[in-house]
């Protein structure tokens, strides 16, 4: 038995009935959506009886130096499928994408690890701070132009 | 003799060791002097043996635990590690003495001195084989319970001294509990007092033509349950918990303040089994031979030195209200059933003289045990469900729940 | 039922204490070393090393340094070259073995010791002189050849460099030498057989 | 009378006796009773993720080892499948014997410090940690006969593990299997039902299961809240497909329920090394793959597994090169701690160590 993923087409559907303007594309295997609409797509994925995201499995971080790309691993324990969300975030400056902390208390963590290393601000995150290096640290470790 | 002579009724009068060394001083020696002299060695001679014992006791300790731990122990020093303790020792000398900074050098220098002074001075009473005690006081057991409270206030004063928030924490903690188990631990002395007819340890061995581990089964759980916790020994050990508060009340020493801290433990060890041997043991007191009574004294601190090991080895510890718990709902009511038992038998069985024979204390015996196990079971009972019901004191702030998952839970 | 299981324990504890001990007392005792234990100093034939840095390039760390140069001494082997430095950084070694998986011709093996503790940083080097020297104890991680004959290295003899080779395997037959390790059907001990 | 109290900030680790490592929590207690928490981590962060980009494919297995280093053969395993995704490739099927029995056995030993060590911050003075270690260190030995370490591994490769095991390997392993019956038994009389442990531990910080849930909580931790998940049936990965076991699941999640999970998880584990023995058959144990291996440009691939902590993810991005364009670790551990708040406010100082150890995280995979 092997775990069901919920095409991204699917879930782009019903995004899009749920919260207009949210997706930006999809294809097989994940939807793409706005960074700042996360939080709200966080919530209906969360909250959907059908789609029922009551598991965040992890967020990864991307540098892909013309943009940043998060990718949120889903699950439903009671439904047994999984899914991917996925948002491009732009500039290198301040990037900014909607915290999904009050809708996955588990994103705490690696939400404030993103901002730390990849350096993604997270907006509506309660205590958005440095968690593996030292507050004053000169840059993000993670991203491509770091050496 | 030059005319001295001691007083065969005073306090030092009947030790036959100190009468022979003032009789020797006062050869060529005024009175007066041949007294203190005779005074101070034998003091000497006992702070070195209590010293001596302390560190027998730690080395001792370790191999025993390591073959409980099932491995070896220290074993670099001398045959079997023995000579560990003095290793130990000069290490601890010759480090740096460190005083943190903001502490009350005072207050914590003089932290060790009267912890190791006060264990010193409670030996003093205790009957190493027939006659030979430092003195034997008529009031030994008060005496006793006196001068070992001694360590509370010694170790609130470390606590407080080391300016150190763990120290505190072990400092509070130590204070709670040795306060709380000086009541049933004097409790369950006192039906030893009730049952011996004396406060005098030489007395109260004597006494026990049968050992009173068996005419008092309850008081002598209660005791080594008391003992236990007020040697800071698992499963009380909570003063100086080293998962939570690090070492205790004292964090913050090192060197040969260290040393002596370690020292008046393992020294306290020694001399809590001592008391035990001669408390519930029969002490001296053996099967053969009055002059072997050294002997059967050291067999039987060693069983309680052992039994303090065993059950250090083996039991986790329990939580500060837990033992709490313990003291006031189950060691409590123990101590009472035993005072109130041993009250009635002795007010029964006692001759017209107030004595007991040895048949009235197998009388009480044969009562006695029952009555142990079917308190101990009942208390037991009922301290399963006293002990266990640890409600949280403030809310917890939940995280974050966006509705429950349909998920079955089971 | 309350007190019994505590018993239980009390029970346990005093059974271990009639056990032996199952520690180790370290420099009296030893504990058994298996013959594929990646051991800290390297054991390294000249004879067989042609120079092709593979293990300097295919270490993690980048702590093998290789310095050749055109070889005079034997121009017919072509591909030979002489070594004139071969320095392993142990202090930053982290013994994963994958220089010994890298090496294509038996060359390079694992150490089978582990007391290599030094006062100096610089100690820690194993220099070419140190390789040349030493005796050739290898170990037999990731060396199936060396298991086949059942080599124990802390025991049996240093082995020399025409012991240590695959080259009676069929792999070696059906390639050329220098092809790059593939591992896998290189443990078919059946393979040995048909040399 | 009333007394006038204040709180009081203590900085717990990173240098504490039992902070699994330098863990460091600073808590404000009022008395003994904990009011506010804050886990500061850090300290032993390494960059693995950042070493990763710059190391080829099967270097990155020497990193994985040193993530949670009480579990390496697991790390390796998720690591290796995740590769493997990548290249859709898939191991022999002896590899994949292989790797499910250095996994469980690695369960076993990684289970086996995290109860020693949840009981030593109870306050038993070392005794179970050492009958603990007595049988982990077995395993060790297994493990050095496996692959020549003991801990850093580095046994499993993409496309299989580097080597067959010893033909002296078998026997040992049998011998194994056998005493550690007499010694887990021995450790479950000492340990499963004293009514001390009990006592310290039973209602003490339960996780209920919707937190558990909601913090991305996985692992024993999750199961003990009563929540029936384990990546090794939802999505079962090298052969555990092939062998049967059960999953233990806790009621409330208090410490004894997190406690006696991974109690139990061993006694499974020692089912599923049974079966693996029993059905392991000869063949390639690898696959012929060249040393330096480079996927398709684009390829992404999310690997997991069941680690003895929880959820373990390897999230490779590729860019056609020879190494990871990315490689996002997803670490049970790190995750597991976001419940710290809920475990601890409103305890006592003495249970705070304990729900932490109950936990059971391991700071190499916290920090990375």
């Amino acid at each position: 038995m092997t775990l069901a993923a919920i095409p991204g087409e699917t879930l782009a559907r019903r995004l899009q009935e749920a919260t207009p303007d949210a997706v930006v594309e999809w294809d097989d295997a994940a939807v793409w959506v706005r960074p700042e609409a996360m939080a709200s797509v966080a919530a209906f994925l969360h909250d959907d009886p059908d789609i029922d995201f009551a598991f965040l499995n992890a967020i990864s971080a991307i540098d892909f130096v013309e943009h940043f790309e998060l990718v949120y691993h889903l699950m439903s324990l009671a439904k047994e499928h999984t899914g991917v969300v996925r948002s491009r975030v732009y500039g290198r400056e301040e990037p900014t994408a909607a915290s999904v902390v009050n809708v996955w208390k588990g994103a705490d963590f690696q939400e404030r690890e993103i901002w730390d290393l990849m350096g993604i601000r997270f907006t509506g995150h309660p205590n958005m701070k440095r968690i593996m290096l030292w507050e004053g640290f000169d840059g993000h470790p993670l991203r491509k132009d770091f050496l | 003799m030059n005319g001295c002579h001691l007083d065969p009724q005073g306090a030092l009068g009947g030790n036959p060791l100190f009468a022979l060394i003032f009789n020797v001083a006062a050869y060529v020696l005024p009175c007066w002097l041949a007294f203190v002299i005779a005074g101070l060695v034998i003091m000497l001679i006992l702070i070195n043996a209590v010293l001596l014992g302390a560190a027998i006791v730690s080395w001792g300790e370790r191999r025993l635990l390591g073959r409980f731990q099932n491995r070896v122990g220290p074993n670099r020093w001398g045959p079997f590690g023995a000579l560990q303790p003095i290793a130990d020792l000069a290490k601890l000398i010759t480090k740096e003495d460190i005083i943190p900074y903001g502490a009350d050098r005072l207050a914590f220098t003089a932290v060790p001195v009267i912890m190791v002074a006060s264990l010193l001075v409670a030996t003093a009473v205790i009957p190493f084989a027939k006659d030979v005690a430092l003195v034997d006081l008529n009031v030994g057991v008060l005496f006793i319970l006196a001068v070992s409270s001694l360590t509370s206030i010694a170790i609130f004063t470390a606590g407080w001294a080391s300016n150190n928030r763990y120290a505190l924490f072990g400092a509070g903690r130590a204070v709670a509990v040795l306060i709380s188990y000086e009541v049933p631990v004097v409790l369950s002395l006192l039906g030893v007092v009730i049952v011996a007819g004396s406060m005098s340890l030489g007395d109260i061995v004597v006494a026990q033509a049968v050992p009173f581990f068996l005419v008092q089964p309850l008081a002598f759980f209660v005791f080594l349950a008391g003992m236990s916790a007020e040697l800071n020994r698992t499963p009380f050990d909570v003063a100086e918990a080293e998962s939570e508060i690090i070492a205790g009340y004292h964090t913050e020493y090192s060197g040969i303040k260290f040393a002596l801290i370690q020292a008046a433990e393992f020294g306290g060890a020694l001399f809590v089994s001592g008391l035990i041997a001669t408390l519930f043991l029969a002490g001296w007191a053996g099967p053969v031979a009055d002059w072997l009574g050294w002997l059967w004294f050291l067999i039987k601190t060693f069983i309680g030195i052992f039994l303090f090991v065993w059950i250090r080895s083996t039991f986790p510890r329990l939580r500060l209200d837990q033992i709490m718990t313990v003291c006031w709902k189950f060691l409590m009511p123990l101590s009472f059933i035993n005072l109130a038992v041993v009250t009635l038998e002795v007010y029964f069985l006692r001759d017209a003289s107030g004595a007991l024979s040895t048949a009235d204390l197998w009388i009480m015996t044969a009562i006695n045990i029952p009555v142990a196990v079917v308190s101990i079971a009942f208390f037991g009972w009922i301290i399963r469900q006293k002990v266990r019901d640890s409600s949280r004191t403030t809310a917890a702030a939940s995280p974050v729940v966006r509705g429950v998952s349909t998920i079955e839970v089971g | 039922m309350y007190g019994l299981e505590m018993a239980k324990g009390l029970l346990v504890t005093l059974t271990n204490l009639a056990r032996k001990p199952f520690t180790t007392s370290y420099p009296e005792q030893r504990l058994k070393q298996h013959p594929r234990f990646r051991g800290e100093e390297f054991t390294w034939y000249e004879e067989r090393c042609t120079g092709c840095a593979s293990c300097a390039k295919y270490c993690p760390l980048g702590i093998i340094k290789i310095v050749t140069s055109p070889s005079e001494t034997a121009p017919l082997q072509g591909d030979k070259y002489r070594l004139e430095v071969f320095d392993i950084e142990l202090q930053r070694c982290m013994f994963c073995g994958l220089c010994v998986e890298a090496c294509p011709y038996d060359a390079l093996f694992m150490g089978s010791g582990f007391e290599e503790g030094q006062y100096k940083r610089t100690d820690l080097v194993i220099s070419i002189d140190r390789l040349r020297q030493a005796d050739k104890h290898p170990s037999t991680w990731f060396r199936p050849q060396l298991e086949g004959m059942e080599y124990k290295p802390g025991v049996s003899r240093p082995l020399g460099w025409r012991e240590v080779g695959r080259e009676n395997w069929r792999w070696h037959q059906r390639e050329k030498a220098g092809m790059r390790l593939t591992g896998g059907n290189t443990n078919d001990r059946s393979a040995e057989d048909e040399s | 009378m009333t007394i006038r109290t204040e709180p009081m900030t203590v900085n717990v680790g990173p240098q504490h006796p039992s902070t699994h490592g330098v863990f460091r929590v600073r808590i404000t207690f009022d008395g003994e009773d904990i009011v506010e928490v804050e886990p500061v981590l850090g300290y032993l962060h390494r960059g693995t993720e950042k070493l990763a980009e710059e190391r080829n494919y099967v270097q990155v297995v020497t990193l994985t080892d040193r993530l949670d280093y009480t579990s390496s053969m697991i790390n390796n395993q998720a690591y290796c499948l995740a590769v493997e995704q990548l290249l859709g490739i898939e191991p022999p099927p002896r590899g994949k014997y292989l790797r499910t029995l250095a996994a469980e056995l690695q369960r076993i030993a990684s289970h086996l410090i995290a109860v020693g060590f949840f009981v030593q911050e109870l306050g038993a003075f070392g005794t179970p940690l050492m009958y603990t270690f007595r049988s982990r260190e077995r395993i060790l030995d297994l493990f050095e006969m496996l692959c020549g370490a003991r801990i850093t591994v580095s046994y499993m490769r993409p496309g299989g593990v580097f080597s067959d095991a010893p033909t002296d390997f078998w026997p040992a392993l049998d011998q194994f299997l056998d005493d550690f019956e007499g010694e887990l038994e021995e450790i479950e009389n000492l340990l499963l039902n004293n009514e001390i442990l009990m006592v310290r531990t039973r209602g003490v910080s339960p996780l209920p299961a919707d937190v558990a849930i909601n913090c991305s909580v996985s692992g024993p931790v999750l199961r003990a809240s009563g929540i029936n998940w384990d990546w090794r049936k939802m999505a079962p990965y090298d052969a555990y497909d092939q062998v049967e076991f059960d999953v233990p699941v806790g009621n409330t999640g208090d410490n004894y329920d997190r406690f006696w999970v991974r109690m139990q998880e061993v006694r499974q584990s020692l089912r599923i090394v049974r079966q693996c023995i029993a059905q392991i058959e000869p063949g390639p144990v690898r696959l012929e793959l060249p040393m330096v291996l480079r996927a398709e440009p684009g390829a992404e691939a999310y690997g997991r597994v069941e680690a003895s902590k929880g959820e373990l993810g390897f999230f490779l991005v590729s860019d056609g090169g020879v190494s990871p364009y990315r490689c996002k670790i997803r670490s049970p551990s790190l995750i597991n701690l976001t419940i710290t708040e809920h475990l601890l406010l409103g305890w006592k100082l003495a249970d705070m160590i304990v729900s932490l150890g109950s936990v059971d995280i391991n700071m190499g995979e916290v920090d990375r």
